[in-house]
């Protein structure tokens, strides 16, 4: 195996050096009929080249990746900076440890010092943790959390315009964590929760409501409202942001009082990768960070009195309190977490107000294109940012046309919600280029 | 304005917060931003004023801050890295221009199956060679890391007893477990109930046999353990459980020094999960992104997460049809940028390379232990498998912590 | 046999050759090699028995090896590089992928024409764009580096002179040029003569009247100068040459202080290099790969190197039908990889975007030389474009010389 | 302009520092009318995302790089372990500056010195510079040094089927050197060059004779024989190898007696790149080191007499000797040098007999399964590595119908030898396929 530094003579020095005459006297532990059966029906190794033609030929066999793909609908297609994958290679990042040792990983730790910052200051909330998994079961944690903070309360509203992914992690997650009770609140007209619905769901027995922010259509919630029900109903609120971006040109969910904030980070600088490895974003309130789950960054100073940054209330985790931990999360999405700061950073306060405008701007052009061809409706009026829902009655049609053409318009939000059977959901971004938003308009209008 | 050149760059632990690096009016520009046409587009309650506080920082210069930054990390590339529980296993470099090919980096996940064969068929694979190796019936590639598989696998175990009749109310987990493993049972709204080990470091199945009951929904086993040690009772002591109804959950965090030593499914083992970023040399990234996969026994396929791929005449398809499934436990399919580098690596590998791998990895940790052990204390003079647990006893003497030795 | 941790790894320089890392049996193993079946097809007296001396060492090894090295470099990305004659300027990030895409990396240099369109189309616009940077009429893209574009300059003078029935025999060089200035005009079978330059640092035009005759074939001149000054008498001076029937060759090495500010075609330059690894922001390497482009204007059009790209009905098309050329000077077209970083570099920075830059150049020269002022001697007290030259007059009473201060 | 890093603020400061009102004043040496027609009329700068999008549009247009090719004739592509590239991409090599500095410098100097001793080995001489620009000007190099080393000698004989770029390159650098006689010795039956004829254009005016090794129709000139010969008229030797991969299985140059070999690098981890930048090897006898040509790194010690490295015998170069160096060398190519040293030290000293045996049995295998057919002739009879020509008399159609199938089969010789019309000369490595071989095989047969 060549990623293997042994050679005969090393492996006779060391046994040599343990006092053993074979390695088979290393693993006396093990029983025989175990070792016996032990045996990897697998194939031999293969040089670098073979594995590198094997790989791009399974590569080329997803020809998803080549078409002009306008999906959104929890995954996003952004330009990354070429300089974000610069940082991401330098094996000092990639090939390093967890940074439970602050002498050999102060790199690491102010890094996700910064991110913490950066996703702080996004959703104008007092602390961030240093990443969770993703969008989905950062929301999961954070439906935990809120539990946690009030025992006595047993019910968990959700809004059913929430991204379905993050609805049915939620529900994994729940199984067993007590006798919680799941309730759904319809969407209005606009594509918003209904805001009466949502009144009549709340009771003092809520624990929290979650939103999405953008939600499943690409629509603001009125996070003011939903604040106002659940204040009255003594409930935390939790906004699920899968698209962040649109953060740049919309008001931060914490300066409409959210509680809790989550998110995926996709959408900085984290290639698209069949929908995985994203990252979570879990920010929230200083009052309530002894029950935020996650690893935390803190500033501190070293013993020669310089600035310096180290793990902080671990007293929370699962290696110090196990079973009474907040989470079980050890290993959370650090390098990934990285990649959105550098991002954040690359792009700049201007930079990234200038992308997310565009990306504004397009999808209202396409959306407003489309419509005026007649052949389409708006299905929601609320505001959007970067993806749209259009009804069309004759949609399976106009699918199999865009398909032929290359095109992959949007996603056909029947497979999530079957009342919405006519509706796609497409999304603009700043990486479609004008010939292919022709393209677009001229293959669905 | 600029900082002075820096003869030694890296030696001196004062790179600024990227923060204190901004200036106003420096920075990035991506055109096409704001603009009289895009005034009205969003209703004035929901506009935000400004992004206060983002860094205003040039290209060159966010640069140099990350790289200075990454000047202060020690990574498995540039040194022998002899921490944690986990194994730091080396990252093969062409792994990561393979994950990074466009047809996994830049496919979106909700494209129609047709377009991304390549990618299921790596999933039915990887999926395939995971359970040959731990000896399981099925896998699932979903869970993020070593913990969110064990969360995955607990709430398999709640399914399967709940199915029938009762889910049950406790978990036994050894003192020396990992933190994780307390957690995810709790999680799962199970009681922990903590099983001593002896003297020797190894759970015996005596103990496990006096303290399982009709309660026990699950035993949760780390092999070889948490101080390095193989289970040698672990066939009778899932025995113990089994006979009492419970299930066996192994911690798979180690596999590294059992991979072709020894197959889990043997063992009497009902569902562990494996750390690809530990035994299948993707990279750490300084604490993920990891992938946890999950592989079970015939009896507990039922209850794995959703979606999974399924073969048709049409080809590779993902189908929620699992009625009995736990559900599913994040977005999409699982970490692919992960899942891509770790089959990669196997077929590099490949059977004989993996036991190899292991083997070396029983030897060096071995080898540490022998060459250590006149120096530090050894607390289980045993042959140990993946790795070797000293503690300071014989320093105190000195006033010397296990943190100073470190 | 490991080397044991190092905690601060690059700090202690003792990285051993590779060759001492080296241990027989270790190392990689491309497989398909040598066999029973191979043993015929190469004849006895022509077969090499090994290769006595060429590292084995295993893939982490040779990862970690250059890792350690790298760390030992200071470069334009991690600091501030004041160093040389040359510019150093930031190395655009996207610039690295950009000359990776598989379309530029991976296209061979001989196929047909019509499939290599794009990068075909690449020449002829960076030619076009140093063209209009340089204000010279038509542009070669092959020499490899600047001293191989004087090489290829001065040839083509001495082609024009030949032509015109004598290649006459000395070339004027200012003491303070380049070294490459007179080795590349010596190359070309020409006696060098020094012209001196006065206390200004100034060539002026006078001495240069007096220094012409009609054996000379040009004067080398390098504007901005060594000493960072712009040449202010060179239009008087072109025209002395002129006058003699001499041409003017300059050396383009420092244009970064130019571009935008003012065009060498408009001062008499018959002929000069770009160094694109200076100018045009592609990576110094260490000391190259660069790319050193040469503009000519109308007279000397006809010498340009072979091939050139031409435009035809069917598209672009490599041609070598210029009889008067003075032949190839390096195989193929040129250093491809780095033109389409340079090409990349102005596509971003655009026509202000490099006018700013050359002001910025200036503007940051002079606040170093008024900061240090003070402190260095500073034997030419005027502005300078990009570099200022300080000397060691003052330091000799506490005996520091130049290299102490470096 | 995003890469730079000043402010408005900044340059106001500035030009106080400096004590100027603007900078305007700083330019009053620069004569105004050359100032007023300097504008550039090129368009504005573009974002990042803008670039990439360009810049992909004009790759994708380079078809060639996605057909199927045996071309070689001087450029080889060759399976490239990832880690070579991964050093590559480290920016404390490629942003660094040639290494005059040695403090801040020793990891470039110590790889060029590993890179130095790798190529003296590989040609079996005793030292080797730090790198050219590419092979075809290290021959011209080759030919000046040797010139210089027989002042008296005024003749160099070249064999016709050394690469032609070679040849050309060499006739230009000697372009008003000095009163040169170039004189060129045709092949033999056996595509290599005619002893006969060698030894009749071969006088006392000699200075050197250049033979390619393999030459430009992929065949080992028999080197001793040359040898021979040219000792006879008191020459020297110099061998060309565009193919040094060739190298780990034929016996090196210097082996046979070569005074100065020299080649192109870059079938050694250095990437196709439609022809550059590659890498020119250069290495020659320790008795001629002072009339070599380019940088040479030594071995030395610092002040507290640790091992460090700096640059050496720079009295040869023009930085110092000016009119008078060996050569106008300044910038050589660092990086590419860098390249091959990893590319050498990653397939080691089995690796790379490993694959170049590959190469050969592939490419004998190919040629007979031809030749077999019966529809083409292998046109020389002498011993090749991995490219062979082979003829056929309608060669024309046969490339259209490769063409059609998307293969480029192999370079037809009669671009470069009028006489070889119906010749191809076709290269395969260990890059390709199994099937891709077949269809090869399949077209052309
Ligand atoms: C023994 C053991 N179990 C479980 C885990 C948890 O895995 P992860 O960090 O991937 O969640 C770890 C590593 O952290 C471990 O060492
Ligand atoms: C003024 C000047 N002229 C010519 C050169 C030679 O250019 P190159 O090193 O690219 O051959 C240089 C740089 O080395 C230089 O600074």
């Amino acid at each position: 195996m060549r990623f293997l530094p042994h050679t005969d003579a090393d492996v006779q020095a060391m046994l040599e050096a343990i006092g053993v005459g074979s390695l088979e006297e290393l693993l006396a532990d093990i029983p025989a009929d175990l070792r016996e059966r032990a045996a990897l029906q697998l194939p031999p190794g293969l040089p670098e080249r073979e594995v590198w033609r094997r790989m791009e030929s399974l590569a080329r066999r997803n020809a998803g990746a080549a078409r002009t793909v306008f999906l959104g609908a929890g995954a996003y297609p952004h330009y990354c900076p070429a300089v974000v994958d610069h940082v991401l290679q330098r094996a000092e990042f990639y090939s390093s440890y967890t940074p439970y040792q602050p002498e050999v990983s102060q790199g690491t730790l102010q890094a996700t010092f910064e991110f913490q910052s950066l996703v702080a200051m996004l959703f104008d909330l007092d602390v961030a943790n240093a990443s969770m998994y993703d969008g989905a079961s950062a929301a999961a944690e954070a439906v935990w959390m809120a539990l946690r903070l009030a025992p006595q309360r047993r019910r968990i509203v959700l809004s059913r315009a929430l991204h379905p992914h993050c609805a049915q992690t939620v529900r994994t997650y729940l199984a067993g964590f007590g006798e919680v009770e799941v309730a759904e609140v319809p969407w209005g007209e606009d594509g918003r929760v209904d805001l009466p619905a949502l009144e009549r769901a709340m009771g003092g027995d809520t624990a929290a409501a979650v939103v999405g922010y953008p939600n499943a259509f690409g629509i603001a919630e009125d996070l003011a409202a939903v604040r106002r029900v659940a204040s009255r109903a003594g409930a935390l609120v939790i906004t699920v942001t899968p698209e962040p971006l649109a953060l740049a040109v919309w008001r931060p969910p914490g300066s409409f009082g959210a509680d809790i904030a989550v998110g995926e980070g996709q959408s900085f600088g984290i290639p698209l990768s069949y929908g995985g490895p994203g990252v979570g974003l879990f920010a929230t309130r200083m009052q309530y960070v002894r029950s935020m789950p996650g690893r935390l960054v803190g500033q501190t100073v070293d013993t020669a009195g310089r600035r310096a940054f180290a793990l902080t209330l671990a007293t929370r985790e699962q290696h110090i309190r196990r079973e009474r931990a907040t989470s079980n999360i050890c290993t959370n999405h650090a390098l990934m977490a990285l990649a959105v700061t550098v991002y954040l950073c690359a792009m700049g306060r201007r930079g990234l107000r200038d992308v997310a405008w565009k990306n504004l701007r397009l999808a209202h052009e396409v959306a407003e294109r489309l419509c005026a061809s007649g052949k389409w409706r708006r299905r929601f009026g609320g505001a959007f940012f970067n993806e749209f829902v259009l009804a069309r009655s004759d949609l399976e049609s106009v699918l199999e046309r865009a398909r032929a053409a290359g095109i992959v318009p949007g996603w056909p939000l029947g497979r999530w919600f079957p009342e919405l059977g006519d509706c796609l959901l497409t999304c603009v971004t700043e990486v479609h280029s004008g010939d292919e938003v022709e393209r677009l308009v001229e293959v669905l209008a | 304005m600029r900082s002075g050149p820096r003869k030694k760059a890296g030696l001196i632990l004062d790179e600024p917060l990227i923060f204190e690096r901004s200036r106003p009016g420096c920075g990035w520009q991506a055109g096409g931003g704001e603009s009289e046409e895009t005034a009205g587009l969003v209703p004035e309650e929901l506009r935000r004023g400004d992004l206060d506080g983002f860094p205003e920082v040039s290209e060159p210069d966010v640069l140099r801050h990350f790289l200075r930054l990454s000047q202060w990390n020690l990574g498995a590339a540039t040194a022998f890295y002899p921490l944690g529980s986990c194994t730091m296993k080396y990252n093969p470099v062409v792994n990561e221009s393979v994950a990074r090919l466009e047809g996994f980096a830049r496919l979106h996940p909700l494209v129609p199956d047709e377009d991304a064969q390549g990618v299921m068929e790596l999933v039915v694979e990887l999926e395939r060679i995971l359970a040959e190796i731990s000896g399981m019936d099925a896998v699932t590639l979903q869970p993020a890391a070593g913990a969110q598989g064990e969360l995955t696998g607990m709430k398999m175990i709640r399914a399967y007893h709940a199915e029938r009749g009762n889910p049950r109310g406790k978990v036994l987990v050894p003192a020396s477990a990992h933190g994780t493993n307390p957690a995810s049972a709790a999680l799962c709204g199970y009681r922990v109930e903590e099983v001593e080990v002896g003297s020797s470091g190894i759970l015996d199945a005596e103990r496990v046999r006096r303290a399982v009951d009709d309660d026990v929904a699950a035993l949760m086993i780390t092999n070889p353990n948490t101080l390095g040690l193989f289970e040698r009772e672990i066939v009778p002591v899932a025995e113990a459980v089994h006979a009492r109804g419970g299930l066996v959950y192994m911690d798979g965090a180690n596999l590294n020094a059992l991979m072709g030593l020894a197959k889990p499914g043997h063992m009497g083992v009902d569902v562990l999960q494996f750390n690809l970023h530990k035994t299948f040399s993707t990279p750490h990234g300084g604490g993920g992104p990891g992938a946890g996969p999950v592989g079970v026994k015939e009896i507990l396929r039922p209850y794995l997460p959703i979606p999974r791929v399924v073969a048709t005449a049409e080809g590779l398809r993902w189908s929620e049809a699992f009625p009995r499934s736990i559900g599913r436990v994040r977005s999409f399919y699982g970490n692919i940028g992960v899942l891509v580098r770790a089959y990669a690596y196997v077929l590099a590998a490949g059977g004989d390379g993996l036991a190899r791998a292991t083997r070396m990895a029983v030897l060096a940790a071995n080898y540490v232990r022998a060459r250590l052990q006149g120096t530090y204390h050894l607390p289980y003079p045993r042959p140990c498998m993946h790795e070797c647990v000293f503690d300071d006893r014989g320093f105190e003497k000195y006033g010397v912590k296990t943190l100073d030795i470190a």
